[in-house]
């Protein structure tokens, strides 16, 4: 069992899945159980996949479904897992906030989508399959495949929802179909210069065949970078998100704002280094020139978007774009540093989104609603929630010793080794933003302003709010519990992360990444 | 369109499948942003991603290849032995399955891109299916699949969930349960009907919005 | 927003023609993708392998059916999706635009009460003979499923909710992916990876070859189960808004 | 060398094809023409030497996809605006 524990990855959720389908059908106060089980195996075997992958002396675990060997050259007859410290790290994480969500989910699901709570669970174990498989495969074409599993279940969760939902819904659909497939037409270019699918086997074959120069890999490149660049909203391509997040039920946005563009990010990580080669991405392409612009105007504008935002699902919505472009200058700053930040970043913002989710999934049951100005007086009826939803903001901001901070020091470091100021000047403008947002929050939770200024209190410390409003009124316990338990992940890995960021550089060791000043 | 003289006489001349290729995602991909009807959208969708898998058949093709399914002399369990099916050990004595020589390989066509291009068919099929339901969906919430009409309604509808609890509850206290509870309402689904507490001028506005999806599609021939 | 629309295509456009000049030649035997060495060994030793004559098949349901499995899951969720985005989603206010209230056409039903059973016994045969002619779990599933929606056009939806309803058509989806999911989880158990079906001669009475050559049938049936259930499920739900009742 | 006289043929074909799909007012119309598109690119192909893929489009595309979009065009406006 142990030596297939990269399988029981997807078998868990997969067969959990199956079960949810079969047994729902009638017992449907089973599905909860179910995907909690399955979550659990799931998780544990991520983190055995990543103990070994740790542990063996190349840092990483291969896996060949069908049981087919890779020896010839190029690679690529079966398909390929492969678990190296990157995959298993992120997909650790796909799995912890899977865990958590579905522990979160037992009351939101039931009281949001009655009656369909099986096919809830269906596609939420599938969307968990499908994103654990994106972090594992070594094969470009399963990549694809298991996209759009994960794209079809995300479409399916959010437009369970309002019909405002699935109406966002058929946004998203539309450009997340041109996103993946993009995708695939870059694979088929890859495809039809270097004849195989593995993505170790065409990093060989650039090697070996000198393909750096050839249009059809830089095409290949493009396209790829294009569809990805979609799929997890970079600025440009963000419309579908923020409508699409919002108008969820909670427990879907709960589970997807975490994960689904920072999966769709490590995906990007994995192309760059791992399929085209460090030299092919970022010397042989223009990329590494004009990202770091593009990156400039994605965090400005999103953050000026999430500053104008009166609702709290919404302003977290466009924090998330803003994130993106965080991670993705990390990458194409083209930097050692860098890259340790932006991949520690996806860890750390998959964690702390997931904590202002949950929050947000708890003050709407409580407060009905997340407009700013319905929130006055929270702290004092719902403390334990608010510590751990603002434990996420503080996060976000980047105050040690939260995970934030260590992630965007990585990224603060890597700008100015390599002497990307634009970059810097607009990483800590963004923070500023954040600063501003989250202590605006503070304020409508503490003190008693509306909209214009108005106070609606009688002096001091008075809210302005009955008795009955202000009384100790904790969300239940099933979906507080995941909350704390997000928070405390947050502060965990911040206060642990440097093991976190040893085993990230054990990763970039073999790559040759630039780690000082020199720019080419 | 692309005029480059010697790059669309090559195209034309050589390469004419590539050529047509690019034209139908491009079809498909200006459709897919352009067209204000959704189901004509998916239409593009559809068109676009039958584009992709031409380009995969194309890269399978070999000049005098055949499909690749073995002839009757590589069959495995070919007529030429006189053992045909039956278990596989027993044929195997007599005959067993040989791997085909190097030359030989020429005779067939590549068969990884066909095995692609099934599942991108099955799913772009799947994509296409939960399209359409979405599609209704939006038809039965909002009364229209035009995607500018759909749009102003959105909008309206917006308009209605966004405003501030506050200014919906303050004309009558604010303490009351019911007040909150139509704003969380309106928050979490606007289109859906607002109830029955009654919020004077409000609840008089949204009403005639409401009824219009229904006269959209009620019309009868 | 028409000229606006134009410009992303055009760069798509240009991108592609761009690398078009790169592209082997149509139908060179010579080319990386035909000549390279993954290529060839489906081409050389799909044979030897597997056994099976048609190399797709072998491909699609055994060297990477990996990717197979979920292309079925990816049916399944599509079925799953669609019922949970239309379930109880509320009425249409309006009548329906075309609402035809017809009996059942005599012509058409006895076309159809012929037509149904070739039908079926077809998509049987294009599932079990996928292995050495064109065709295989997918493609007779499709025409499996196809048969069913005949029944619902000819008759009504009720009429082919009665021999297929809506809840069998979940268990029969969910039945064909542990059929899949189930014969790649035996062969993990029996030692060997997961899918990895040689290791099934260890229950059945054949070679390592003939073991994978009849666990791409049993692969192929769970295939053709849930596409089956899944592409009826689609018709039922789409042509009725969810509500199952009354129909085209 | 290249392309023979079907294959051009039925590229123009689908082109056109494509076009009307995407230019008819009426949407069974369109659904309708892009099932003739389908089933033209399920003969491209299997003159190609993709015969699975062909037989899968046959069934999928020009098939049961039709079907499926005519289902839900009768629940829907049968016009378009464009």
């Amino acid at each position: 069992m142990m030596e297939n524990a990269i399988a029981w990855i997807f078998i868990f959720p997969l067969f959990g899945a199956v079960a949810c389908a079969l047994v729902g059908m009638r017992q449907s106060k089973l599905c909860y159980p179910i995907s909690g089980l399955s979550m659990l195996g799931a998780t544990w075997a991520g983190a055995e996949t990543l103990m070994q992958a740790v542990q063996s002396p190349v840092h990483e675990v291969s896996y060949i479904l069908g049981g087919w060997t890779l020896d010839a050259f190029p690679r690529g007859v079966g398909i390929e897992f492969r678990a190296d410290l990157l995959g298993a790290l992120i997909t650790l994480v796909v799995l912890g906030v899977g865990l958590i969500v579905s522990l979160y989910s037992k009351l939101p699901v039931r009281e949001e989508t009655p009656g369909k709570e099986p096919l809830f669970y269906v596609l939420f174990l599938l969307q968990i399959t499908g994103l654990a498989g994106i972090c594992l495969t070594g094969d470009a074409f399963n990549l694809y495949v298991l996209i759009e599993v994960a794209a079809l279940t995300g479409y399916g969760l959010i437009a369970m929802g309002t019909n405002r939902a699935a109406a966002a819904t058929f946004n998203y659909l539309i450009l997340g179909t041109i996103g993946a497939s993009l995708y695939l037409l870059g694979v088929g270019y890859l495809y039809i210069k270097t004849g195989t699918l593995n993505m170790v086997g065409v990093q060989q074959v650039i090697q070996a065949n000198g393909l750096m120069d050839s249009p059809s890999m830089q095409v290949a490149f493009a396209l790829i970078g294009l569809g990805i660049l979609i799929k997890m909203a970079f600025f440009p391509f963000h419309a579908w998100l923020p409508n699409a997040y919002c108008n969820a039920p909670t427990t879907t946005s709960c589970l997807l704002a975490p994960l689904v563009t920072k999966v769709m990010i490590y995906v990007m990580i994995r192309m760059t280094l791992t399929v085209f080669g460090v030299e092919f991405s970022f010397e042989s392409t223009l990329w590494s020139e004009f990202m770091p612009w593009l990156v400039v105007v994605a965090i400005v504008c999103a953050a000026v978007m999430a500053l104008a935002q009166r609702e709290i699902k919404r302003m977290l919505a466009y924090l998330i774009v803003a994130e993106v472009g965080y991670m993705v200058g990390g990458v194409w700053i083209y930097n050692y540093y860098g890259l340790i930040g932006s991949i520690f970043h996806i860890i750390s913002d998959a964690c702390m989104t997931l904590c202002l989710f949950l929050g947000a999934g708890l003050i709407l049951r409580k407060a009905k609603t997340t407009h700013f100005d319905g929130l006055r007086g929270l702290f004092a009826k719902m403390p334990l929630t608010m510590i751990g939803f603002f434990v996420g903001g503080f996060s976000i901001i980047g105050l040690p010793p939260t995970c934030g901070f260590f992630s965007k020091w990585y990224l603060i470091t890597g700008g100015m080794v390599s002497q990307r100021w634009e970059y810097l000047v607009v990483l800590m403008f963004s923070t500023m933003v954040m600063v501003v947002l989250f202590f605006r929050l503070i304020e409508r939770i503490h003190l008693a302003v509306n909209e214009e200024g108005k106070n609606l209190g009688h002096g001091h410390g008075d809210l302005g709010l009955t008795e009955e409003q202000t009384r100790f009124d904790e969300g239940p316990l099933s979906m507080l519990i995941p909350l704390l338990l997000a928070a405390s992940v947050v502060l965990v890995i911040g206060i642990y992360n440097q093991d976190v960021v040893n085993q990230i550089e054990l990763f970039l060791e073999p790559f040759d990444l630039p780690k000082g000043t020199g720019r080419p | 369109m692309f005029e480059d003289g010697a790059i669309v006489n090559e195209l034309l001349v050589e390469r004419l499948n590539y050529f047509i290729y690019v034209v139908l995602l491009l079809i498909g991909l200006h459709a897919m942003i352009s067209k204000r009807n959704l189901i004509k959208k998916l239409i593009g969708m559809s068109i676009f991603q039958t584009a992709i898998i031409l380009f995969y058949v194309s890269i399978a093709v070999k000049e005098e290849a055949t499909i690749p399914i073995y002839k009757a002399e590589h069959d495995p369990h070919g007529e030429v032995h006189h053992h045909p099916e039956k278990g596989g050990e027993e044929a195997e004595a007599h005959h067993g399955p040989v791997a085909l020589k190097d030359e030989e390989i020429k005779q067939y066509a590549n068969p990884l891109p066909h095995v692609l291009m099934l599942t991108a068919i099955v799913v772009g099929v799947a994509t296409l299916g939960l399209a359409l339901a979405l599609t209704q969906r939006i038809y039965q919430g909002y009364g229209t699949i035009e995607e500018d009409e759909l749009l102003t309604k959105i909008e309206r509808a917006d308009d209605r969930a966004s405003q501030s609890p506050l200014k919906s509850n303050q004309s009558p206290s604010p303490k009351k349960a019911k007040g909150s509870a139509t704003a969380k309402k309106a928050t979490a689904s606007p289109s859906r009907k607002s109830g029955s507490a009654s919020q004077g001028k409000s609840a008089a506005k949204r009403k005639p919005a409401k009824r219009k999806p229904g006269s959209g599609g009620g019309k009868k021939a | 927003m028409k000229l606006l629309s134009l410009v992303p295509v055009v760069a798509v456009g240009g991108l592609l023609l761009f690398a078009a000049q790169d592209f082997p030649e149509w139908g060179d035997p010579a080319s990386p993708a035909s000549t390279s060495p993954v290529s060839s060994h489906f081409i050389q030793s799909t044979g030897v392998d597997t056994e099976v004559p048609n190399m797709v098949t072998a491909v699609l349901a055994d060297y990477r059916g990996f990717d197979t499995m979920f292309e079925t899951v990816v049916v399944f969720i599509a079925g799953m999706a669609v019922l949970a985005i239309l379930k109880s989603s509320g009425r249409r206010k309006g009548k329906r635009e075309h609402e035809v209230e017809a009996e059942p056409d005599l012509i058409v039903t006895n076309t159809v009460r012929l037509i149904v059973p070739v039908i079926q016994i077809f998509a049987f045969y294009v599932l079990a003979h996928g292995h050495v002619s064109p065709g295989g779990g997918f493609q007779g599933g499709v025409v499996m499923g196809a048969s069913f929606i005949l029944v619902a056009l000819a008759w009504d939806l009720e009429v082919a909710l009665a021999r297929f309803s809506a809840e069998k058509c979940i268990l029969v989806a969910a039945l064909g992916i542990v059929l899949y999911g189930g014969i790649g989880f035996l062969s993990m158990l029996l030692g060997g990876e997961f899918l990895d079906y040689a290791e099934l001669e260890k229950v059945l009475p054949v070679s390592r070859e003939m073991a994978r050559y009849h666990a791409m049938l049993g692969v192929e049936i769970g295939v053709g189960f849930t596409v089956t259930a899944i592409i009826f499920a689609l018709y039922a739900n789409l042509s009725t808004e969810g509500r199952l009742k009354g129909g085209l | 060398m290249g392309v023979d006289l079907f294959n051009t043929f039925i590229l123009l074909l689908l082109v056109a094809a494509a076009l009307t799909a995407l230019r008819a007012r009426d949407l069974i119309t369109a659904s309708v023409v892009f099932g003739v598109y389908s089933f033209l690119m399920c003969l491209l192909w299997a003159e190609m030497g993709a015969v699975d893929v062909a037989f899968t489009e046959a069934t999928v595309g020009a098939g049961v996809s039709t079907v499926v979009m005519v289902a839900t065009i009768f629940n829907l406006k049968r016009k378009s605006s464009d």
